[in-house]
């Protein structure tokens, strides 16, 4: 599994046990949204379970969730499949920290009149 | 300094109740799970009936380590008889490391009648705590100074 | 001093193989005390016992040291050989020198070594034995069932066929339980009232049996042989020895809007009522919630129209007390309340039933006479759903459901969906499983019918949401398979609702004393080996008061308690185990100590009168073991400043000339 | 106050109430009161004393004086009541029997250190804010600071309040105190184990086996003592072995824990002058750290840490782990 490094850190962000599932769907068929979303709240888990995580990040599925939180409510076995959606979303824009600014490249683009604020908030943005 | 008995072994007692630990000390020897003969097994019905007086009186003939095995917590076959132990060991296992009597020397530990495995690697570790910390004179000079 | 034989086993080459078996009978022969010491290939064999015996007779010995396996294993073989030539078998100790030593240690000179500790240690034990005579205690021959249901009328009859008294305490007015409610039976769907109400009719024809219906125990005392159990008879407001179960006070009561709980409030009764048409006793009951009479002192009608004059508004409780040799825990289940999860609308629905009340709807003598009609309007519905493990299988932390599998929802699931796609071909049937979990005689037979021969509807998937809407139910649920989310506009949704113990199980634990889980269902002494006795002894455990299970499971498990409380009834006396706590009255303070640790409540106080040194006498409060009740724990013994409690068979000297041996 | 006693004991006397009372009767020196029953009023005037040096706790009598005819009198300082309460959880005195005045006590001075100021003759001893003021024979007068002559246990005073009375002398009751009585045993623990065992050597191997302590503890109330018995396997009359000797404070302490007040008796009456208080203390101190406060004879009780249990208490190896216990 070569995901397993990202797959650690999801479980680890999302702080849920994936292994508690018993593969009921009550929260695919509790989810408002699923019929617009690609992948459904149970894949996420079993997914992230299984390190398949690659298709998870590049799906539009994870902005589809209203984070509505029904499946956490509804689950039997409290594994929360919110959690895990939610923990891909943050893995992803992590990611995306990585290929957009590091601290090296500032001081060349700074202009006369950036203002400081603008760079605080950029490194909080983008950094990790 | 005292001089160092170059024959010693450790001698050990250990308090095993009937119903798990003893079945665990059965199944480690029909396992042949090897622990070193220095462990004498006492048979008692329940951990709950090992008297502080029976440690006391171990250490003091001699004994250099005393060890109380019982079932886990919540398994008792008398339902709360290793409940009462595990507060009365505490409690006189503190006495003696307040005394000064080295710490180690006592230990609880919860074997059930299907961990002959444990039983084992329970005593083999004993065994080799004890050995190092060597002879046990302190109980039984503890009311005689040494000056 | 005794005179002690010491015997060393061979063990075949087990022992004799690490141990040198001559050198520690030979060492052991020079104890003090011992006056015989010998080897022997295989003590446990015929010809080995005959040694140990012939050796008691001809050296007269007053005890006896075994060296050989562990005394889990031969004890009481050598015990029995003992006392088959006169010696106490308690006078026999085991030295385990298999197990402890040659099992586990190589070398031949440390493990004889070792052999010979541990053999001085037994006979320094024997030395302080005394001989021990096991208490005995009468048996009163006759049992309490508690709980009327199917597994209390099958394990009142067995006992009662087997010829002894059997009380059955049921604390609904008539006896039948769960079962009575139960339409068809799977997998065979033969009908419910057709095998169970012979069986009420048997147990309240059976001579030796006594039901005690709309009753409930008040208070146990004693233990195993020799309960006193005070059983309150609630008020029925009926004489049940004047009423001939007629019904013409039902007809005639005016208070007509009460809730009927045979038919889980799906219809209304009168306020005098008989549960159903073949109740046991088959005897009215006012329900003094509704009763005008009782409320407000005006009405009468019933006393009016009874023509045995039955009817007495001044009926209190009454309290009988009794005594039993065994207790038969069959208290039974009940469904979860379902209006807890929200997402299924049961509260909101008056077409969203639990599996119970579809039992109710489908059945010939239910609310609608046997044709399936929605609650609200009471139409034909064309669409049902069925979900599945509501409540069953959830998380251990959960508020609202169960973590245990109910295990016989599969099965009734599709037993439902099979009888309503039987007996309306027009009804789209919908099944929401996790998994469908038939394992049993005859049981995926029935399932793979349910799908294949009645086309019911089997979805993968589990139910998200609920929604009435226009007379109809909207529900949400997803397709694991086919990944896909489903829309069904339902007539009716039926919850199979995760079972638990019913609600007084948990006070009657209390009162016997014995254990249950943390759901609480009733602990079994062993979940393997004696799965139908409760640890307290004396206490049995018939149906779902121990765990989710089925009629035939419940009905085998009932039985086999029966087998078992008859195995205790027949004995005349009940022979305990004598290594017993004994006080010491000369040395107690009675300061209650040992009464407050002992687990079994087997300790109590007596003021005695004791001479005193000065020649006057004073009143002393002294401890007193009830020897039947005490299992030997030893708890006492330890909590007693003074020592006046011991232990018979590990007294406080023994174990103390066990150490000193052991560290000589 | 002694002379209110005595009068409120007249009276209750006098009304029938009582036929005797228990308190404290003059020794042959002004030091050395000691328990004792009263039965007239003659008897009163003669011998009852209450002053600085009543430090006796006189519950423990009201065993053997309860099992008597009659009701008696006693009059008991804060610390003898939570021993008298403790007593009665086990049902080893009858309450209906005793007629309780409660007493104040603001500490009880120990004629040791009196002495060990180079007084001695002492004629009387009066109590005032803070200090006690000593007459002696020759005709010197001491004011002595109270905090440097008290009795250990009085030092280290747990509470005030009389926990179990009919009335109060004064009418007033007191309260439990703030102490720093675990400091010593916190101290001990602090030490490397080898220092512990020097100092415990020390103190223990000065035992002279006397059974003072023993027999002044108001929990060792046993009809007859282990050490006693021949039946409890160590029994040892005639010193067969040194077990009794090495082991015997260890099992008193464990056979008083739970029950034991702290009323510092042990201590109190040692000819040796052996600190056995602090053996007392290290179980309070664990119990309350272990298994929560507990106040033996605060309250009615039915058990103690040492007959109670909780499916999650601490393992026995805890106490390598915990911290306080020296390396």
């Amino acid at each position: 599994m070569e995901n397993n490094n990202l797959r650690e850190q999801i479980l680890f962000t999302a702080n849920a046990d994936p292994k508690k599932c018993m593969k009921c769907g009550k929260c695919s068929g509790a989810c408002p949204n699923y019929d617009e979303m690609e992948y459904h709240p149970h894949q996420f888990v079993s997914m992230v379970q299984n390190g398949d995580i690659e298709p998870l990040l590049k799906s539009e599925s994870l902005y589809l969730c209203l984070t509505c939180m029904v499946c956490v409510e509804r689950c039997p076995r409290n594994v929360q499949p919110a959690r895990f959606i939610e923990a891909v979303r943050l893995a992803k824009i992590r990611q995306q920290g990585e290929n957009r600014l590091t601290p090296q490249q500032i001081p060349a683009k700074i202009e006369e009149d950036t203002p400081q604020q603008l760079l605080v908030s950029a490194f909080r943005k983008y950094t990790k | 300094m005292q001089v160092k008995n170059e024959n010693w072994k450790p001698l050990i007692v250990a308090f095993c109740c009937n119903w798990c630990s003893y079945a665990g000390a059965d199944l480690a020897g029909t396992n042949r799970l090897n622990y070193p003969a220095d462990v004498k097994i006492i048979r008692v019905p329940c951990s709950c009936r090992v008297n502080p007086m029976f440690i006391l009186r171990a250490f003091q003939r001699g004994a250099d380590g005393v060890i109380v095995c019982g079932c886990h917590p919540g398994d008792c076959h008398y339902t709360s008889g290793n409940y009462y132990a595990r507060r009365r060991m505490t409690l006189l296992f503190s006495m003696l490391d307040y005394l000064g009597i080295e710490k180690g020397r006592t230990r609880v530990e919860w074997v059930s009648a299907a961990e002959g495995q444990k039983f084992a690697e329970t005593m083999n570790s004993f065994v080799e705590t004890i050995t190092s910390l060597g002879e046990n004179k302190r109980l039984e000079d503890l009311r005689c100074k040494t000056e | 001093m005794q005179r002690i034989g010491v015997f060393v086993c061979w063990c075949g080459s087990n022992i004799a193989g690490t141990v040198d078996v001559k050198k520690v009978a030979e060492t052991l022969g020079h104890e003090p005390g011992v006056v015989f010491s010998t080897d022997y290939q295989y003590m446990c064999s015929q010809s080995g016992q005959d040694l140990v015996k012939d050796s008691i007779r001809t050296y007269n010995l007053t005890g006896v040291v075994i060296c050989s396996c562990s005394p889990r294993m031969h004890e009481n073989t050598f015990r029995k050989a003992a006392a088959s030539v006169g010696l106490n078998p308690y006078m026999v100790e085991i030295a385990n020198i298999r197990e402890q030593v040659s099992w586990i240690h190589k070398d031949m000179e440390t493990a004889t070594e070792k052999a010979i500790i541990l053999g001085r240690a037994a006979i320094a034990k024997v030395h302080l034995n005394a001989p021990l005579i096991a208490g005995e205690t009468p048996v009163t021959k006759r049992a309490l069932v508690i709980g009327g249901g199917i597994a209390g009328i099958q394990t009142a009859l067995d006992i009662a066929e087997a010829g002894f008294e059997v009380d059955i305490v049921e604390k609904s007015p008539t006896i039948g339980g769960k079962m009575a409610q139960i339409d068809k039976t799977f997998p065979t769907l033969d009908c419910a009232a057709c095998i169970l109400t012979p069986k009420m009719v048997e147990a309240s024809q059976q001579e030796n049996i006594n039901i005690y219906a709309f009753s409930e125990v008040d208070e146990v005392k004693g233990f195993v042989g020799n309960f006193t159990v005070k059983i309150r008879r609630k008020a029925r407001y009926v004489k049940e020895e004047l009423c001939t179960g007629c019904g013409l006070c039902t007809e005639k009561c005016p208070q007509k809007k009460v809730p009927d709980e045979f038919n889980l409030g799906l219809s209304n009764r009168r306020a005098i009522y008989i549960p159903f048409a073949q109740a046991v006793p088959k005897v009215a009951t006012i329900d003094p919630n509704y009763c005008t009479m009782l409320k407000t002192g005006k009405c009468g009608v019933c006393s009016k129209v009874c023509g045995v004059k039955a009817i007495d508004y001044t009926q209190k409780d009454e309290i009988v007390e009794r005594k039993y040799g065994a207790i038969v825990v069959a208290t039974g289940f009940e469904p979860i309340k379902v209006d807890k999860f929200e997402e299924f609308a049961y509260a909101q629905s008056p077409d969203v039933v639990t599996s119970l009340e579809y039992e109710r709807l489908m059945n010939a003598a239910g609310p609608t006479g046997g044709t399936l009609l929605r609650p609200s309007d009471k139409t034909h519905p064309h669409t049902i759903v069925f979900v599945q493990c509501v409540g069953s299988r959830c998380d251990e932390k959960s508020e609202k459901g169960k973590p245990y599998c109910s295990k016989v929802c599969c099965m009734y699931t599709a037993k439902h969906a099979m009888l309503t796609r039987e007996k309306y071909p027009d009804t789209e049937v919908y099944v929401f499983y996790i998994d469908v979990r038939t394992p049993g005689k005859n049981f995926d037979e029935f399932y793979r019918r349910a799908v294949e021969h009645y086309g019911v509807h089997y979805v993968k998937g589990m139910v998200g949401k609920v929604t009435p809407e226009n007379g109809k139910l909207k529900v949400q649920a997803s397709d694991l398979l086919d990944n896909r989310q489903l829309h069904i506009d339902a007539d009716m949704v039926v919850l199979a609702a995760a079972i638990e113990p019913d609600k007084s199980a948990r006070p009657l634990a209390t009162m016997l004393t014995a254990s249950m889980d943390t759901n609480d269902f009733f602990t079994e002494a062993h979940p393997k080996l004696r799965p139908v006795e409760s640890p307290t002894a004396g206490v049995f455990l018939s149906g779902m008061c121990q765990g989710p299970k089925d009629i035939p499971e419940t009905v085998s498990q009932a039985s086999a308690c029966a087998a078992k409380v008859i195995g205790l009834l027949v004995k005349d006396k009940l022979v305990g185990n004598p290594c017993v706590a004994h006080s010491d009255e000369m040395m107690c303070n009675g300061c209650s100590q040992c009464q407050n640790v002992c687990p079994y409540g087997a300790i109590t106080y007596t003021e005695k009168e004791f001479r005193m040194p000065d020649r006057t006498t004073a009143v002393r409060r002294v401890a007193q073991v009830n020897p039947a009740v005490c299992q030997g724990c030893g708890a006492c013994t330890v909590t007693c400043p003074s020592g006046a409690m011991d232990l018979f068979g590990f007294s406080n000297n023994q174990i103390m000339a066990e150490v000193d041996a052991i560290c000589k | 106050m002694q002379d209110r006693m005595i009068a409120r004991a007249k009276e209750l006397l006098a009304d029938g109430t009582v036929d005797r009372v228990m308190g404290w009767k003059k020794g042959e020196f002004l030091y050395d009161a000691t328990p004792a029953v009263f039965y007239s009023a003659e008897e009163l005037d003669a011998g009852f004393v209450m002053n600085a040096f009543t430090a006796a706790n006189v519950s423990k009598y009201l065993i053997k004086e309860t099992k008597k005819e009659g009701k008696i009198l006693a009059f008991l300082k804060p610390c003898d009541s939570f021993s008298f309460r403790q007593l009665m959880n086990e049902h080893r005195v009858d309450r209906d029997k005793v007629y309780i005045v409660g007493i104040p006590s603001w500490g009880k001075a120990d004629m040791e250190k009196i002495r060990q100021k180079g007084i001695t003759g002492i004629t009387s001893i009066e109590e005032r804010e803070g200090d006690f003021v000593v007459n002696t024979i020759l005709r010197e007068t001491h004011v002595i600071k109270k905090y440097d002559v008290y009795l250990e246990k009085c030092k280290n005073c747990k509470s005030k309040e009389i926990v179990v009375y009919d009335e109060l002398l004064d009418g007033e009751n007191g309260a439990a105190v703030t102490n720093s009585r675990f400091d010593e045993v916190a101290k001990l623990e602090a030490m490397t184990p080898d220092e512990r065992f020097a100092f415990w050597q020390n103190e223990l191997s000065r035992c002279i086996r006397c059974n003072a302590c023993r027999n002044v503890c108001p929990a060792c109330t046993c009809e007859k003592c282990v050490f006693d018995n021949p039946k409890s396997g160590l029994e040892n009359k005639a010193a067969a072995t040194s077990f009794e000797e090495n082991m015997f404070h260890i099992i008193r302490a464990f056979h008083v824990a739970g029950r034991c007040t702290d009323c510092g008796e042990c201590s109190r009456v040692c000819p040796q002058h052996i600190p056995l208080h602090l053996l007392n203390r290290k179980f309070i101190k664990d119990m309350n750290e272990l298994y929560g406060d507990f106040q033996a004879g605060e309250a009615e009780q039915q058990r103690h840490p040492v007959t109670s249990y909780r499916t999650d208490d601490a393992e026995p190896g805890v106490i390598y782990t915990r911290g306080g216990t020296g390396k």
